[in-house]
C-alpha cells in the first residue's frame, strides 16, 4: 500500500483491517425510511431518507479510496496453543470390524458388469413371460400389454382381446418400463453382491433367488394398486419364474466378470497394501 | 392408526381414507401404496441409523484411538443413487396413471353416461352454484351453498358431475374429500372439475384455499340424491318464488322490497326484475336449504332473524351488513323469507 | 507422541512427511472484486428476466386502451437504440485507450458515453411524454400500460445509475487516481454498462419489435 | 515466514466499557463475526417472537368454535409466523452462523467485502422492523398469509398500509440477503487460503458456496415481483388486479419460482453444518464428500425446476403436473444420497454423544421424515387431497424444524465455544434437546392426521362437527412442551456467557481451520494465513502418520 493509515504512531507491526464505519448502517436505514415512506404514504419519511442516503452513500464510497477504510489492527492477542501430533492414534479397518464391509476390496467389478447382468436378465426373462403368453392362450403381445398397465390408465377399460392385440403406445411405455427396470436393478447388483460375505455361491443364491422370491412377494402384495389389470390376470406362478431367471442372469453376468482395481476408500486399505 | 381406522367409519365424515367416489377412490389407493413404499424407506433409514447407534457406542478398541477413516466408496455411492432411482421411477407412472384418471377430460364424458353440468362461482366467503345442463337439458338454474347430485348406481349409466369452476373475488378451492382432490378457483380462469357420487348423503367440505377473514367458514355441502329425487330437487329450483297472494303476505313481500335486500340478492319471480343483486346468495329457494351462511347455522327462523340484524354476529367479518330493522319490518323480512319454499 | 515441529505462528506449514505439493502457493484467486460484479449482474438479469417475462406474458392482454402497434414511433425508438449501442463502443475503445496509456483519449471517449447515455435517458423522457399526453397511456390504463412502464422505467433507472457511475469514474480520472492499465473502476463499471445495453437490446427486440 | 512479532496479552482487566461504547461498536462494525453474531442474535428474538405467534394460535384451535383471538387476528398471526420464521429465523441464522464461521474455517481474515456484509445484516433486520411496524398502522399487520396469493393483497382486497409494509420490507430484507449471498460467492472464490483449492474446502463452505448461487438467482425474482405488487398498490398498475386483466395465476408462478427453491436455501446450510458435526462426533471423515458435493449441486439446479408442485390444485394440465411430479421426485435422489453418506460416517464411527451431536442425530432421524411426507405429497393426484391441508402443514414443520432448526441448534452448540471462549451448559442442553424433540413431534406428528381428516390449513376455528378437536388438543399441548426448550436455549446462550467452563481453541478435537485459532478469534482471525494441504488440516496435524491428503 502506498498510503498509510493518517497517523502512523505505531511501529508494531500489524495487520490491515477494514476500519468499522457506520455508513452501512445508515444506508439501510435511509433504503427503509424510503421504502416505510412508500408504504405509509409518509413523504416526510422520504426526504429525510433521501439525505441520509446521499450522506452515507458518499461517506461509503470515500471509505473505498484507497487508504481511508483500513486501520492497523496491533498483533497484541493471544496466541492460539500449538497443535501436535498424535502418531499411531488411527485404526485401520480390519476383517470383523464395523464398517469393513464398506472397504470394498481392491478389485472390484466395473460399473459396466452391472449393466450387462441387467440386459442380459431383461433379456432372458422376457421368454418364460412370452411363453406364459402363448402357453394361456392369449398370445405374445398379453404381458407387454399388461405391464404398460403400471403407467397407463385407459389399459383399465380394455377387454381381453384387446389386450391380446399389439398396441404401439403400449408396447413402447412396456418397454421402457422393462428396459429401465432391468438395468437399474443390474446396476445395484453389479455392486451390490461383491459385497455379500462368503463364497461365490452366496452371491448367486441371495441376488439370483432369494431377492427375486422377495420382491415377486411384495409385487404379490402390492399390485392390486400398482397395477390392477396385471394384478387381474396375471399369473402367479410364471411371474415367479421370470423373476427368478432374471434374478438368476443377472447375477451370474456379474459375479463371472473381469474384476479391476480401484482406489483404496480407506485408511485400511491403504494400511494393508503398505 | 386405530384411531384413524376409527375415525373413518364415522357415517358422516371428511376423511379421504373413506372415499364415495371413483376419484377419491383411486387416490386412496395411491395412497395407501406411496405410504408403504415410503414408510418402507423409513424403516430402513431409522433401522441403518440405529444399528449404527448401538453398533458405534458398543465398539471395542483404545479409548485414544480414533476409528478407522473410510473416505467413500464408489460402487456403494452408485448403488444408493440408482435404487432411490427406480423407486422415483415406479411412483412416476403409477401417479402418471392416477392422475389421468382423477382428471377426466370434461367435454368427453364416458359413453352412455348422462353428465351433468354446474358452474360455480366462489365469493367470499359463500358458493353460487348454476345447473347449466343434465343429461344434455339446459338448466339456467341458480341456487347456493348447497349443491345437489345425482349418484351413479352400479350397473346403470354413471352421472358424471363436470365443474366449471371460476371466481368472483380472489381464490377459493373446491375440496369435498370423500368425493376427491380439490381444484381451485381462481378469477379470471375457469377451471374444470369432475364428481361422481357412489353413495347418496351428506358430503361436507369446505374451501381450501385462503380467502380473507371468513376463509375459515366458507363451508361445502353436497347433497348426493337418487337420480328421482334429483329430478324433484330441479323441478322446485326451477320454479319461481310464489308470489303471495294473501294480504299479510303481500305486505311482508312489499317490505323486503322496499330494503337495500334486493341490491344485493336475487329472487326469481314470475314477472318481477327488481331484486336480482347479484353481490349476496340467490335467495329464490332459501328455504329449501338446510342451512344459512354457507353451511355455518341451521336455517331457523331465530338464526335467520339474528343473521339479518347482525351477520357478524354469526359470521365474523362477513360483507353482508347488518340492518337496524324495527320489529315490524324485522317480522316481515322473516316472514317473506321463510315463504320461500 | 511426538510434537510437530511447525514454528509457533505458522499453524499449519506442511509437515515433514508427505510429498510437497505442487499447487500450493502458486493457484490463482479470481479478482473478488470481478466476482462480485458478475454475481451483481446475476441477480440483475434475474430480476430483468422476470419484467421480460411479465410483459412477454401480458402482451394483447385486456382489450381496452392504447396499444403497442398504435402508441409507437419507431425513429424515436430507433435514435434512442443506436445511442446506447453506439455507447457500448465508445466505452470500449476508451477503455483500450486507457490500455494503452492514451488518458486523454479515454477521458474524451468516456464523456462521450455519458452524453450518450443521456441522450437515451432524454429520448426516453421525450417518448414517455408523448405516450402519455397524445396517447393517454399511463400505468393504470391497462396490462400495456403497466408492464410497459414498468421495465423500461426500471431500464431507465439502470442507465441513470449507469451514468452516474461513469461519471464518478470521470471524476476519478481527472483526479488521477485511476492507476494502472485497466483499474478495477474502468472495467467495472464498463461490464454493467455493457450489461445495461444488452438488456435494452433485448427490450428492444421484446417491446418494440415481436411485441408490436 | 515468522516474521510478525507477537506480543502477549495484556494481563490486567480492563473496566468494562460503558454500554454506550459498546453499542457503538456494534453499529458500525465490519468484522464478519461480529455481524454474524447479530444475524444469529436477530434471529433468536424473531424466533422467540414468531413462536409466540404460533402459541398463540395454538391456544385459539384447542377446542371447536374459540374465540380467544378475533379471526383476522389469527389471519395475522399466520402470516407474520410464516413471513418471520422464513424470512427472519431461518435464512438470518443460516446466514449468520455462515458468516462467522467461512471466512475462519478457509482461513481468511474477512468476507469479501466487509462493509457490504454490514449492509446485508442492516438491510435484513430493518426490513424486518419494517414489518413489524405494520403493528402500529390503520388496519394492523396484513392478513394474507406468508405466500400472498393475488388478488387478495390488491387494493380492493387488504386496505391500508399492512400489506404495503410488508412487501415493502421483504424487498428491503431481500437486498441484504442478496448482498449477503454475493458476498460469500467472492469469499469461496478468492479468499481461500493456500492450498485449498475449490475441490477442500469444507463441506459447510462448500454448500453455502451453491445456496448462495441459488439466493443470486432467485431472490430477484421475488423482489421484481414484490415491486409489481407494489405497483399495482400504490401506482395503480394491474400486474395481479384480476378485475383488469392481471393474472391470480402468475403471482402463483412468480412466488413459487422464488418460493420452492427458498426452502432449499432454507435447508441446504443446514445439510453443511450437519456434515460438519457428525464427523466430528463419530471421529471419521465425511463419507463420500465427492458425491455429496455433487448432490449439493444436483440440489440446486433440481430446485429451479419443481416450484409448481405447490400449485397442482390450480387447474395445470396434466402433462404439466405430470413434469413437475417428475422433477419434484427426483429432487429425493440427491437428498438420498446425502441422508445415506451421513449414515454411513456415524457407522463404524466411535460417537461421542455430545450436544451438538445429539442435536445432529435429530436431524437425521428426523428430517428423513419430512422429507418422505414431501414425497407423498409429491404425488399430484395425493396433493389434490391433501394440499392447503394440515397434513402440509406436518410436512414443512418437519422439514424446517426436524431439518433446518435441528440443524443449526446443531450449529450453535458447535461453534458457540469459539464464539464465545465458553462452553454452552450440557445440562441444560440435554433438557432443551428432550423437550424439543418431545415436543416437535408431538405438535406436528397429529397435524398429518387432521389433514387427512380432512382439516383445511389456515381456519382461525373450525365446527364442533368436525372430527379434528383431538388432534388439536395433542398438537397444543406439544407446543407447550416445545415452549419451554427455547426459553432454555436463550436463558443457556446468556447464561453460559459467564458461567460456562472455558473452552480453549479446540474443544471438539476437531478437523477445520477455525479451531485452529483462539477462542474466540482476534479481530484478524489468523496472526499467520495458515497453508493446508487436505479437507481436515487439523486432523494431518494430528496424526501425520495417517493424514488426509494421502487419500484424496
Ligand atoms: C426445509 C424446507 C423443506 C424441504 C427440505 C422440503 C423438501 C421437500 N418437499 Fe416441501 N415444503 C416446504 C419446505 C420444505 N420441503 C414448505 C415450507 C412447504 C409449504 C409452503 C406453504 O404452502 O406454505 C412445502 C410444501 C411442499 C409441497 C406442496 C404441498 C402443497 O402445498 O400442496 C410439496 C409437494 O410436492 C413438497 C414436496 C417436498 C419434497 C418432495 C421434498 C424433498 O426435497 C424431500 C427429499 C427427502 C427425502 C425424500 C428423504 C430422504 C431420501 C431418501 C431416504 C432416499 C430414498 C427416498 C425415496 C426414493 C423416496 N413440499
Ligand atoms: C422455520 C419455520 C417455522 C417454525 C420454527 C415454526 C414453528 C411453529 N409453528 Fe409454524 N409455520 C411456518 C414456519 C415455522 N413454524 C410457516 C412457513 C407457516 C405457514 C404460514 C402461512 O400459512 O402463511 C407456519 C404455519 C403454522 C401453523 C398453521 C397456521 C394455519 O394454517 O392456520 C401452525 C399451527 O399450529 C404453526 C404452529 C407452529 C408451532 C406450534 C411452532 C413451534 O415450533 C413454535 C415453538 C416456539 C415457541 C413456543 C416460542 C417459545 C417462546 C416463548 C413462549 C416466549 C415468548 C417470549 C417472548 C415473546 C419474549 N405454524
Ligand atoms: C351488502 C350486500 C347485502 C345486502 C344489502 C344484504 N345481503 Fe344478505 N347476504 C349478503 C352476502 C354477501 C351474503 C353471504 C354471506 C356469507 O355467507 O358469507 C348474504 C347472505 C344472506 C342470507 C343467507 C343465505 C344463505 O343461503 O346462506 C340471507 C338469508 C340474507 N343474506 C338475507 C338478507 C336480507 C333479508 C337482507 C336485507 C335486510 C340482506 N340479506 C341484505 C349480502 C347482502
Ligand atoms: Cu374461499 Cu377460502
Ligand atoms: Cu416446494
Amino acid at each position: 500500500m502506498t498510503h498509510s493509515t493518517g497517523e502512523t504512531t505505531d511501529h508494531k507491526p500489524g495487520i490491515e483491517m477494514p476500519k468499522p464505519t457506520v455508513w452501512p448502517m445508515v444506508l439501510a436505514l435511509a433504503i427503509t425510511l424510503i421504502a416505510a415512506a412508500a408504504a405509509l404514504g409518509a413523504w416526510a419519511f422520504a426526504v429525510i431518507g433521501g439525505l441520509l442516503f446521499v450522506v452515507s452513500f458518499c461517506g461509503w464510497m470515500g471509505a473505498l479510496l484507497p487508504g481511508r477504510g483500513h486501520e492497523s489492527e496491533p498483533l497484541t492477542h493471544p496466541l492460539p496453543t500449538t497443535i501436535t501430533g498424535r502418531t499411531g492414534t488411527v485404526e485401520h479397518l480390519q476383517p470383523g470390524m464395523t464398517g469393513y464391509r464398506f472397504r470394498l476390496p481392491e478389485k472390484v467389478h466395473p460399473i459396466s458388469a452391472g449393466l450387462k447382468g441387467g440386459v442380459v436378465g431383461g433379456i432372458v426373462m422376457t421368454f418364460p413371460a412370452l411363453a406364459w403368453g402363448v402357453l394361456s392362450g392369449h398370445g405374445l403381445w398379453f404381458p407387454v400389454n399388461l405391464l404398460a398397465g403400471l403407467a397407463l390408465p385407459s389399459v383399465d377399460d380394455l377387454s381381453v382381446p384387446e389386450l391380446e392385440q399389439f398396441r404401439m403406445g403400449l408396447f413402447l411405455i412396456g418397454l421402457v418400463i422393462h428396459v429401465v427396470m432391468s438395468a437399474t436393478i443390474g446396476l445395484i447388483y453389479g455392486v451390490m453382491l461383491p459385497t455379500i460375505p462368503g463364497a461365490v455361491k452366496w452371491q448367486i443364491i441371495i441376488g439370483g433367488i432369494v431377492l427375486p422370491l422377495v420382491w415377486t412377494g411384495v409385487s404379490h402384495g402390492m399390485m392390486g394398486i400398482a397395477n390392477p389389470v396385471l394384478q387381474h390376470y396375471v399369473d402367479w406362478f410364471w411371474f415367479a419364474i421370470s423373476q427368478l431367471i432374471f434374478g438368476l442372469a443377472a447375477a451370474i453376468v456379474v459375479v463371472r466378470s473381469e474384476k479391476i482395481a480401484v482406489m483404496p476408500a480407506g485408511s485400511g486399505t491403504a494400511g494393508e497394501r503398505a | 392408526m386405530l384411531a384413524l381406522l376409527a375415525a373413518a367409519s364415522q357415517p358422516e365424515n371428511l376423511s379421504i381414507l373413506s372415499p364415495a367416489s371413483p376419484s377419491a377412490e383411486s387416490i386412496k389407493g395411491l395412497l395407501i401404496l406411496v405410504c408403504a413404499i415410503t414408510g418402507g424407506i423409513l424403516v430402513l433409514v431409522e433401522g441403518i441409523l440405529i444399528y449404527a447407534l448401538v453398533r458405534s457406542r458398543r465398539r471395542a478398541g483404545r479409548d485414544d484411538a480414533e476409528p478407522p477413516q473410510v473416505y467413500g466408496s464408489k460402487p456403494i455411492e452408485i448403488a444408493w443413487t440408482v435404487a432411490p432411482g427406480i423407486v422415483v421411477f415406479v411412483l412416476v407412472l403409477l401417479v402418471g396413471r392416477v392422475l389421468w384418471e382423477v382428471r377426466p377430460d370434461a367435454d368427453k364424458p364416458p359413453p352412455g353416461a348422462k353428465p351433468l353440468y354446474v358452474t360455480v362461482v366462489g365469493h367470499q366467503w359463500w358458493w353460487e352454484y348454476r345447473y347449466d345442463s343434465y343429461d344434455g337439458r339446459e338448466l339456467g338454474i341458480t341456487t347456493a351453498n348447497e349443491l345437489h347430485i345425482p349418484v351413479s348406481e352400479p350397473g346403470k349409466p354413471p352421472r358424471p358431475v363436470y365443474l366449471n369452476l371460476q371466481s368472483a373475488d380472489v381464490c377459493h378451492s373446491f375440496w369435498v374429500p370423500r368425493l376427491g382432490g380439490k381444484t381451485d378457483l381462481l378469477p379470471g380462469r375457469a377451471n374444470t372439475m369432475w364428481l361422481q357420487a357412489d353413495q347418496t348423503g351428506l358430503f361436507l367440505g369446505q374451501c381450501a384455499e385462503y380467502c380473507g377473514t371468513q376463509h375459515a367458514n366458507m363451508l361445502l355441502r353436497v347433497v348426493v340424491e337418487s337420480p328421482e329425487e334429483f329430478e324433484r330437487y330441479l323441478a322446485e329450483e326451477a320454479k319461481p318464488a310464489i308470489d303471495p297472494t294473501e294480504k299479510t303476505a303481500l305486505a311482508d313481500k312489499n317490505t323486503f322490497r322496499s330494503l337495500s335486500c334486493v341490491n344485493c340478492h336475487t329472487i326469481r319471480d314470475k314477472q318481477d326484475t327488481r331484486v336480482n343483486g347479484t353481490f349476496g346468495p340467490d335467495l329464490t329457494h332459501l328455504m329449501a336449504r338446510k342451512t344459512i351462511a354457507s353451511g355455518m347455522v341451521e336455517n331457523t327462523p331465530e338464526n335467520l332473524r339474528k343473521w339479518v340484524l347482525s351477520p357478524n354476529s354469526i359470521k365474523p367479518g362477513c360483507l353482508m351488513s347488518g340492518f337496524e330493522l324495527n320489529e315490524r319490518e324485522m317480522n316481515s323480512v322473516i316472514g317473506y323469507l321463510k315463504s320461500l319454499k | 507422541m511426538t510434537e510437530s515441529s511447525s514454528a509457533p505462528t505458522a499453524v499449519l506449514t506442511e509437515s515433514e512427511s508427505g510429498p510437497p505439493d505442487p499447487t500450493l502457493g502458486i493457484e490463482a484467486r479470481p479478482d473478488v472484486h470481478k466476482v462480485g460484479m458478475a454475481c451483481f449482474l446475476a441477480s440483475e438479469a434475474a430480476f430483468f428476466s422476470t419484467l421480460i417475462m411479465a410483459y412477454v406474458i401480458y402482451l394483447r392482454h385486456g382489450s381496452h386502451g392504447p396499444t403497442p402497434d398504435q402508441v409507437f414511433s419507431l425513429p424515436m425508438v430507433l435514435g434512442n437504440t443506436a445511442c446506447l449501442i453506439f455507447s457500448s463502443f465508445t466505452l470500449h475503445w476508451a477503455e483500450k485507450a486507457h490500455h494503452s496509456g492514451k488518458t486523454n483519449v479515454f477521458r474524451v471517449l468516456w464523456a462521450a458515453t455519458i452524453v450518450l447515455g443521456t441522450l437515451f435517458l432524454v429520448g426516453t423522457g421525450i417518448e414517455w411524454r408523448g405516450l402519455i399526453r397524445d396517447h393517454g397511456l399511463t400505468i393504470g390504463v391497462n396490462m400495456f400500460g403497466s408492464t410497459y412502464y414498468t421495465l423500461v422505467g426500471f431500464h431507465a433507472f439502470h442507465v441513470t445509475l449507469g451514468v452516474i457511475a461513469l461519471a464518478a469514474v470521470l471524476w476519478l480520472s481527472v483526479r488521477g487516481e485511476l492507476r494502472g492499465k485497466s483499474p478495477m473502476p474502468v472495467t467495472l463499471v464498463g461490464w454493467y454498462w455493457h450489461f445495461v445495453d444488452v438488456v435494452w437490446v433485448i427490450v428492444f427486440l421484446v417491446v418494440y419489435v415481436v411485441g408490436r | 515466514m515468522a516474521t510478525a512479532e507477537i506480543e502477549p496479552a495484556a494481563t490486567a482487566t480492563p473496566s468494562p466499557p460503558p454500554w454506550t461504547a459498546t453499542l457503538h461498536e456494534w453499529l458500525v462494525t465490519v468484522d464478519h463475526k461480529k455481524i454474524g453474531v447479530l444475524y444469529v442474535l436477530m434471529a433468536v428474538f424473531f424466533l422467540l417472537i414468531g413462536g409466540a405467534a404460533a402459541l398463540l394460535m395454538r391456544i385459539q384451535l384447542w377446542a371447536p368454535q374459540l374465540t380467544f383471538l378475533p379471526p383476522i387476528t389469527f389471519n395475522q398471526f399466520f402470516t407474520l409466523h410464516g413471513t418471520t420464521m422464513v424470512f427472519f429465523v431461518g435464512m438470518p441464522v443460516l446466514i449468520g452462523i455462515a458468516n462467522y464461521a467461512i471466512p475462519l474455517m478457509i482461513g481468511a481474515r474477512d468476507m469479501a467485502f466487509p462493509r457490504m456484509n454490514a449492509f446485508g445484516f442492516w438491510t435484513t433486520f430493518f426490513g424486518a422492523v419494517l414489518v413489524y411496524f405494520s403493528f402500529l398502522v390503520p388496519g394492523g399487520p396484513p392478513a394474507i398469509g406468508w405466500f400472498a396469493y393475488a388478488p387478495l393483497t390488491e387494493n380492493s382486497f387488504a386496505r391500508g398500509p399492512g400489506v404495503d409494509c410488508w412487501a415493502l420490507g421483504l424487498i428491503v430484507s431481500g437486498i441484504g440477503t442478496t448482498t449477503g449471498a454475493m458476498n460469500f460467492i467472492a469469499t469461496i472464490l478468492c479468499m481461500r487460503c493456500p492450498g485449498m483449492t475449490l475441490r477442500k474446502v469444507p463441506f459447510f463452505v462448500w454448500v453455502m458456496f451453491w445456496t448462495s448461487l441459488q439466493i443470486v438467482v432467485v431472490m430477484p425474482p421475488l423482489t421484481a415481483a414484490l415491486t409489481m405488487l407494489e405497483f399495482d398498490r400504490q401506482l395503480g398498475a394491474h400486474f395481479f388486479d384480476t378485475q383488469a386483466g392481471g393474472s391470480a395465476y402468475l403471482w402463483q408462478h412468480l412466488f413459487w419460482f422464488f418460493g420452492h427453491p427458498e426452502v432449499y436455501i432454507l435447508v441446504l446450510p443446514a445439510f453443511g453444518m450437519i456434515s460438519e458435526v457428525v464427523p466430528v462426533f463419530s471421529r471419521k471423515v465425511l463419507f463420500g464428500y465427492e458425491f455429496m458435493a455433487a448432490a449439493t449441486a444436483a440440489i440446486v439446479v433440481i430446485s429451479l425446476g419443481v416450484w409448481a408442485h405447490h400449485m397442482f390444485s390450480v387447474g395445470m394440465s396434466r402433462t404439466l403436473d405430470l413434469f413437475f411430479v417428475a422433477a419434484t421426485m427426483l429432487v429425493s435422489i440427491p437428498t438420498g444420497i446425502k441422508l445415506f453418506n451421513w449414515l454411513a460416517t456415524v457407522y463404524g464411527g466411535k460417537l461421542v454423544l455430545k450436544s451438538p451431536m445429539l442435536f445432529a442425530l435429530g436431524f437425521l432421524s428426523m428430517f428423513v421424515i419430512g422429507g418422505l411426507t414431501g414425497v407423498i405429497l409429491a404425488c399430484a393426484p395425493i396433493d389434490f387431497q391433501v394440499t392447503d391441508t394440515y397434513f402440509v402443514v406436518g410436512h414443512f414443520h418437519w422439514v424446517l424444524i426436524g431439518g433446518t432448526l435441528f440443524g443449526v441448534f446443531s450449529a450453535i452448540h458447535y461453534w458457540y465455544p469459539k464464539v464465545t471462549g465458553r462452553m454452552l451448559s450440557e445440562r441444560l442442553a440435554r433438557w432443551q434437546f428432550w423437550l424439543f424433540i418431545i415436543g416437535f413431534i408431538v405438535t406436528f406428528a397429529p397435524m398429518h392426521i387432521a389433514g387427512i381428516l380432512g382439516m383445511p390449513r389456515r381456519i382461525y376455528t373450525y365446527g364442533s362437527d368436525r372430527p379434528w378437536e383431538i388432534w388439536n388438543q395433542i398438537a397444543t399441548i406439544g407446543a407447550l412442551i416445545q415452549a419451554p426448550s427455547y426459553l432454555i436455549f436463550a436463558y443457556n446462550l446468556v447464561v453460559s456467557l459467564w458461567k460456562g467452563d472455558v473452552a480453549g481453541d479446540d474443544p471438539w478435537d476437531a478437523w477445520t481451520l477455525e479451531w485452529a485459532t483462539t477462542s474466540p478469534p482476534p479481530p484478524y482471525n489468523f496472526a499467520v494465513i495458515p497453508t493446508v494441504k487436505s479437507r481436515r488440516p487439523l486432523w494431518d496435524l494430528k496424526h501425520p502418520d495417517d493424514p488426509d491428503w494421502k487419500y484424496e
